[in-house]
């Protein structure tokens, strides 16, 4: 009786399940980058070979215990022992692992063992608690030297630029929006105020944490224009869950435009 | 050498005191640790309730915080800080005190030497030692809550800088932080006395016969994963030292230089955060099987009873998956940090072993699961449980290969699948487990059985609950749900706040099902049916005692070992101490 | 322009101080005050007003709609049309010695589109302060005094729809800042002092009521330009004027 | 490897399976403790070369009287190290008065060691040197390493001394036999041995 009773609602669990990640029915939004398609068909790739695991394992478990549930003959080990089980282990699973290990690093490589474009637009990324500000050079092209004690919230100094003493920091563009031309390369630096924070774009298949003292550089090209969620996946403190900001992909001129505008209220 | 005589190296105590209290007897230690750990259980589980109340319904007022804390909760609404609190305190008191502590320092303590024919682990005041400094860390971590700075809010692991440059970067980042460092480094120290004692126990006390081939698979797991924690534990220890140095002695091992809070630049200079991020997850990954091993052993113990055959392959292959999965446990820790600016080759390197540290875990799962093949099942609670075991260690084991790889992590990093993955493969397989034993044991341990029906009720409860909550986390995490948010309110978020409703609901469903466990603990524990000395019919030596055992174990008499643990054939099955000819044809 | 001491003025300020001295030693203040004079005067910045800032709300969209027509700007300085400069906190830091109960009433500083309302708040030492939250959003108060100072720092969050947060100011300080983590651009003063006080709005005239007659020290206090004092004395019933002119940097 | 174990196990006379190494459980007890502290050891030193990897300059603060220092503190703790054999090999001869004799000997090299140790510190510290601040400049990583690892160490010996000071009582006492001293000299050889890495690391690689 509980036999039969386990082996079908693990039957049932198992189906559900399956049914839910085939049919998307939570899936990942859109992916708006160019390396992102990789990462899909990776997560696809693994879904297809992690499922049929799970499928199997469940359903076998389920069968074994519906069968034998109430048997009373003589127990019998399976034919030929453990010696197929692990050579099973061994060759299926090992195959797969391979398979994933190597499309995956293809993937992986794709993403972080390329050089970024060395047209890419470099913006520099601050995070802290519990905030982003992006920093654009400007026409001189150059970032100015951050200075910590320089920072200043309460009068908007929140990278610490000293434009008194250093021209290169007089025409940077400190914006609490990410906006980025579309079909552009970008080459973001990330760097830490404070504590750890994330830089994760759902729709850009990208996350990289902050790792204060470090400047981790990310590069990425968007190919829809669009408003998306810049949030924090990397416990920073009390203000975590609202640790958010706009990347906005738009077309090159509306960036332009955009630019110059938050240029104009510098 | 080694063989002087196991019988009573100390006589039996008098007095309440040191009878049940300050015992240095191995059954009332193990019986101090599981109580810990249920406690602490339930402690824990309430923290999780409390969380997914607040989850579910963001304005919710819950009075009795307000109670606990008048900061955290003012008039019952519980603050995002003190949301991070609860979170820290229940990943840091389950993985730990309930986890780690129940199947190993718990079951083990107990039934360890009587597996082995030993009348007490080879250093009682050590063992006795040992409980009481994780009786002291627990107590640590519990008063974090009372507390004027609150329990700390960085996570059970507890990333630097935040954990490291105290109350700047906000509230829970004071006292609470430095009493957390201490609690942890306690529960290190006891962790590495308990090892210590159970590997020596396992190679100098075996009484005769008890050759390493014949131990139980319990015994064996329980060696196994001694070793593993008295390297990892050794490792822990100094990163807490270290840790607690950074916020009280004003050492920068984990801290950068310039980092700017409250427009205050701080006076550190030259750590690193990545430091301690890879002496954590050398700790950390081995960690997860550290909980997880003890398992293992109780499943493929429990498992041949109910199914009244041996294991495919013996005792042999499952214990040399173990040992695998232990070994390789050491060289994968890095998975934890593919998106911490890490090199990308690096990632690479730990990627593969991550991936080929599924090799074990599948060959136990398939000996397992293959054990089940013409045999006799007897359904009665501790198999239930064991099988859920199987379902549950399955799925988790599954979400690895997601996290596993860092194309795929770098999207799932830190979503709520992450949280069902490792709910399914260290958390709830190890409680199942844990169950499994309680309910396999509890004869033993007190001489009385457990209401079976309510055992049954408690598990097909558990079992649905756990599938609800985690795998719709699961799901929810390929939709891009961040884990550790106290409320949803990204505009992807929103969207998922029914969803997330069904997992509160669940989650509290799951949580009320287990006060049915309590209530059959404590009144079979009094009121329970007498048990007999071997209920399940089974062949290891603690069934070949007194329920509960005499102090010595078997009451002065000398044991003999013929057989190997898993001798069942059907109704045949013959005790490990029995001359009879060997039944079992594996 | 400066207040002129003359020996007389000076004589007359301490003969009134010592006819008054018992009346105020008398815990009475109803006495004192009907006697009390006031400072009025006006404070103006010597130039135009610096351009103001605009600040970038949108990572918090439901506070950015809040201001969609004109956007919010910092207010580290506010100047008035005629050039009076707002924000302003003046205060007597000496010579004042009475004790007056706090104010029962309790002093406001309200979050609405993310910004704090006002900008700058006084606080009699032992007044209560009740901080509201009006946003869709939830904010985190987080004061920082100057260690030492007798003001205990810290940092609470206060969600949408949460009940006020109460807070009592026990240590004399001028003047504490306050930010939101969640919104950098945030930024309140919160200050604590005896006895009476004005902060000015951008027409930057002030006036303090009830100031027993005496002779002080009158300091004008901005977040940005620092402060200015200036001796004053007040006759009983009768009007001191002070103005005030910031230099901008 | 299962096979050796078996066979080195079974087939014993007595009333319990023999140890797989022939030692009694005090002795493995202490291979195994060993075991664990290596790693915490290890730990620390791991963290030190991070740190001195990751730092652009370090402080080299050891001048040749350090160093002299270091060499006697080094040339101390091996002597030590050798008396402690001498007390084992007597009382496992059953020399006792010897045995005391040479467990005397050593305990007061320890504490010269300690005292060694200590006058090295307290000149550091003269020198302005703390856990978090480097007087000439340089990164305070020097002194919060040095600090942490050096003192780990003292403590062992410190500890050691003390241990000692049990063992021989209760060796006098016949309460303890020549196990426990062996037991003993495991744990104060492998102090010994962790000297050996912490001298090079921490002293002769910071000397100017």
């Amino acid at each position: 009786m509980s036999g039969k009773a386990f082996a079908v609602l693990v039957a049932l669990i198992t189906l559900v399940t399956a049914y839910c990640v085939i049919a998307h029915v939570w899936w990942m939004p859109v992916d708006i980058s160019v390396h992102g398609p990789k990462i899909d068909s990776q997560l696809e790739e693994t879904v297809f070979v992690a499922g049929t695991l799970f499928v199997a394992g469940q359903l076998v478990l389920a069968a074994f215990v519906f069968l034998y549930g109430s048997s009373r003959d003589k127990p019998k080990q399976i034919p030929g022992g453990a010696k197929p089980l692990v050579l099973f282990a061994f060759l299926l699973v090992g195959a797969e692992v391979l398979a994933l290990s190597f499309i995956g690093s293809k993937a992986w490589g794709a993403v972080y063992f390329t050089a970024p474009d060395p047209g890419a637009l470099p913006i520099d990324v601050q995070a802290g608690q519990f905030a982003y500000y992006f920093r654009y050079a400007g026409p001189d092209g150059k970032f100015g030297a951050l200075h910590p004690a320089l920072i200043n919230e309460g009068s908007q100094n929140y990278f610490g630029l000293d434009p008194e003493h250093d021209p290169d920091s007089r025409d940077d563009i400190v914006t609490a929006e990410l906006a980025i031309p579309v079909n552009k390369p970008i080459l973001l630096t990330l760097h830490s105020k404070d504590v750890g924070h994330s830089f994760y774009v759902r729709e850009l298949r990208v996350q990289q944490d902050f790792v204060p003292g470090l400047n981790l550089p990310i590069h990425f090209t968007a190919t829809q224009t669009g408003r998306f969620e810049i949030v924090c996946t990397q416990l920073c403190g009390l203000g975590h869950y609202n640790m958010k900001a706009y990347l906005s992909v738009l077309s090159q001129a509306d960036f332009d435009e955009w630019l110059k505008k938050q240029a104009a209220m510098q | 050498m080694g063989t002087t005589p196991a019988a009573v190296h100390h006589a039996p105590p008098q007095g309440f005191l040191r009878k049940y209290v300050f015992s240095v007897d191995h059954k009332v230690i193990g019986i101090q640790y599981t109580t810990l750990s249920l406690v602490a259980a339930f402690v824990g589980m309430v923290l999780s309730w409390a969380m997914r109340v607040h989850l579910a319904w963001p304005n919710a007022k819950i009075p009795l915080l307000s109670l606990l804390s008048p900061n955290g909760a003012p008039g019952g609404l519980m603050t995002p800080e003190y949301y991070l609190s609860l979170m820290t305190m229940h990943g840091t008191i389950m993985a730990f005190f309930v986890l780690t502590a129940a199947p190993m320092a718990g079951y083990g303590n107990f039934m360890l030497p009587i597996q082995v024919g030993a009348a007490d682990m080879a250093f009682p005041r050590l063992n006795m030692a040992s409980f009481w400094v994780t009786l002291v860390g627990f107590v640590l971590a519990c008063a974090t809550f009372v507390i004027p700075d609150g329990p700390p809010l960085s996570g059970w692991t507890a990333y630097p800088p935040l954990s490291a440059v105290g109350s700047v970067a906000g509230p829970g980042q004071g006292w609470g932080q430095n009493l957390w460092g201490l609690s942890i480094a306690f529960f290190c120290v006891a962790s590495l006395l308990g090892a210590l004692n159970f590997i020596v126990t396992t190679l100098e006390l075996r009484t005769k016969g008890m050759t390493l081939s014949r131990l139980p698979i319990s015994t064996w797991a329980w060696f196994i994963n001694a070793w593993v924690s008295l390297l990892a534990f050794a490792v822990l220890l100094p990163t807490c030292l270290l840790l607690v140095l950074d916020r009280l002695g004003g050492t920068s091992f984990f801290i950068p230089a310039g980092l700017v809070f409250n427009e205050q630049v701080q006076p550190h200079a030259g750590g690193s955060p990545l430091l301690f991020q890879h002496l954590f997850w050398f700790f950390g990954h081995p960690e997860v099987y550290i909980i997880i091993l003890p398992a293992f052993g109780i499943v493929s113990h429990i498992l041949p009873t109910f199914i009244r055959k041996p294991l495919v392959g013996g005792w042999k292959v499952v214990t040399f998956a173990m040992a695998a999965v232990g070994t390789l446990s050491f060289v994968v820790w890095g998975h934890h940090m593919f998106v911490s600016g890490m090199s990308p080759y690096m990632a690479m390197v730990f990627s593969v072993p991550t991936l080929f540290i599924t090799i074990p875990s599948v060959i136990a799962v398939l000996i397992w699961v293959f054990s089940l093949y013409r045999s006799n099942l007897r359904f009665q609670t501790p198999l239930l449980f064991s099988l859920g075991f199987l379902s549950l260690f399955i799925t988790g084991g599954i979400g690895g290969f997601f996290l596993a790889q860092p194309s795929t992590d770098s999207y799932l990093h830190a979503t709520t699948f992450v949280v069902g993955h490792f709910h399914f493969t260290m958390g709830l397989s190890a409680i199942f487990a844990t169950f499994a034993g309680f309910y396999y044991w509890f004869p033993k341990m007190f001489g009385r059985m457990l209401n079976e029906r309510l055992g049954k009720l408690h598990f097909w409860l558990s079992f649905v609950g756990v599938y609800c909550v985690f795998m719709t986390m699961h799901l929810t995490g390929f939709a891009g749900a961040v884990r550790r948010y106290s409320a949803f309110v990204d505009d992807f978020m929103v969207p998922l706040i029914p969803t997330n409703r069904f997992i509160s609901v669940a989650a509290l469903l799951l949580g009320a099902a287990q006060f049915i466990f309590l209530f059959n603990a404590v009144w079979s524990r009094f009121k329970g049916p007498k048990a007999d000395d071997n209920p399940w019919s089974a062949t290891t030596l603690e069934w070949d005692t007194t329920s509960p055992p005499p102090f010595d174990n078997f009451g002065g008499r000398q044991m003999t070992v013929y057989h190997g643990p898993m001798e069942y054939d059907g109704e045949a099955g013959v005790m490990q101490t029995s001359p009879e000819a060997s039944v079992a044809g594996t | 322009m400066k207040v002129r001491f003359t020996p007389v003025g000076l004589l007359t300020g301490s003969i009134v101080l010592l006819c008054f001295s018992f009346v105020l030693a008398k815990p009475n203040h109803k006495v004192a005050a009907s006697v009390g004079g006031q400072i009025t005067g006006t404070v103006k910045l010597d130039r135009i007003a610096p351009k103001a800032k605009p600040i970038d709300m949108s990572k918090e969209p439901s506070c950015a709609q809040i201001h969609a027509s004109k956007p919010a700007t910092m207010e580290s300085v506010v100047v008035g049309t005629r050039g009076g400069l707002a924000n302003v906190f003046l205060y007597l830091s000496e010579g004042y010695t009475g004790n007056d109960a706090a104010p029962s009433q309790p002093a406001t500083i309200e979050q609405r589109g993310c910004v704090y309302l006002p900008h700058v708040v006084a606080v009699n030492v032992g007044q209560k302060l009740v901080i509201t939250n009006n946003d869709q959003t939830s904010h985190n108060i987080h004061p920082m005094p100057k260690p030492g100072g007798g003001n205990p720092e810290w940092n609470k969050s206060q969600l949408s729809g949460a009940a006020p947060i109460e807070v009592n100011y026990t240590g004399e300080e001028v003047a504490v800042p306050v930010k939101c983590n969640v919104h950098p651009w945030m930024r309140a003063f919160i200050a604590v002092v005896k006895g009476p006080h004005a902060v000015t709005d951008d027409t930057g005239a002030f006036k303090l009521d009830n100031v027993p007659p005496g002779t002080y020290t009158l300091t004008a206090w901005q977040e940005t330009y620092g402060v200015q004092t200036s001796k004053v004395i007040v006759a009983p019933g009768k009007s001191a004027n002070v103005d005030f002119t910031f230099k901008a940097k | 490897m299962d096979d050796s174990l078996v066979a080195a196990t079974t087939h014993h006379d007595g009333l319990m399976e023999a140890s797989p190494y022939g030692i009694d459980k005090k002795k493995l007890g202490m291979w195994v403790f060993i075991v664990s502290d290596a790693c915490t050891f290890g730990a620390f030193l791991f963290a030190y070369g991070y740190m001195r990897v990751g730092a652009a300059v370090w402080g080299t603060p050891f001048g040749s009287s350090s160093i002299v220092n270091g060499v006697l503190m080094t040339a101390v703790l091996l002597s030590s190290s050798l008396t402690m054999l001498a007390a084992v090999r007597a009382s496992q001869a059953g020399a006792k008065a010897l045995a005391v004799k040479w467990l005397g000997v050593t305990m007061v090299l320890g504490t010269i060691f300690a005292a060694l140790h200590l006058r090295e510190w307290f000149k550091l510290i003269g020198e302005g040197w703390r856990l978090f601040h480097n007087p000439t400049g340089g990164p305070a990583q020097f002194g919060a390493t040095f600090f942490s690892v050096t003192g780990l160490h003292l403590s062992h010996v410190v500890t050691g001394v003390i241990v000692l000071a049990f063992i021989t009582r209760g060796y006098r006492r016949a309460r303890y036999d020549a196990s426990h001293v062996e037991t003993a000299g495991l744990y104060w050889h492998f102090v010994d041995l962790v000297w050996m890495f912490v001298f090079p690391l921490m002293y002769l690689m910071n000397a100017h």
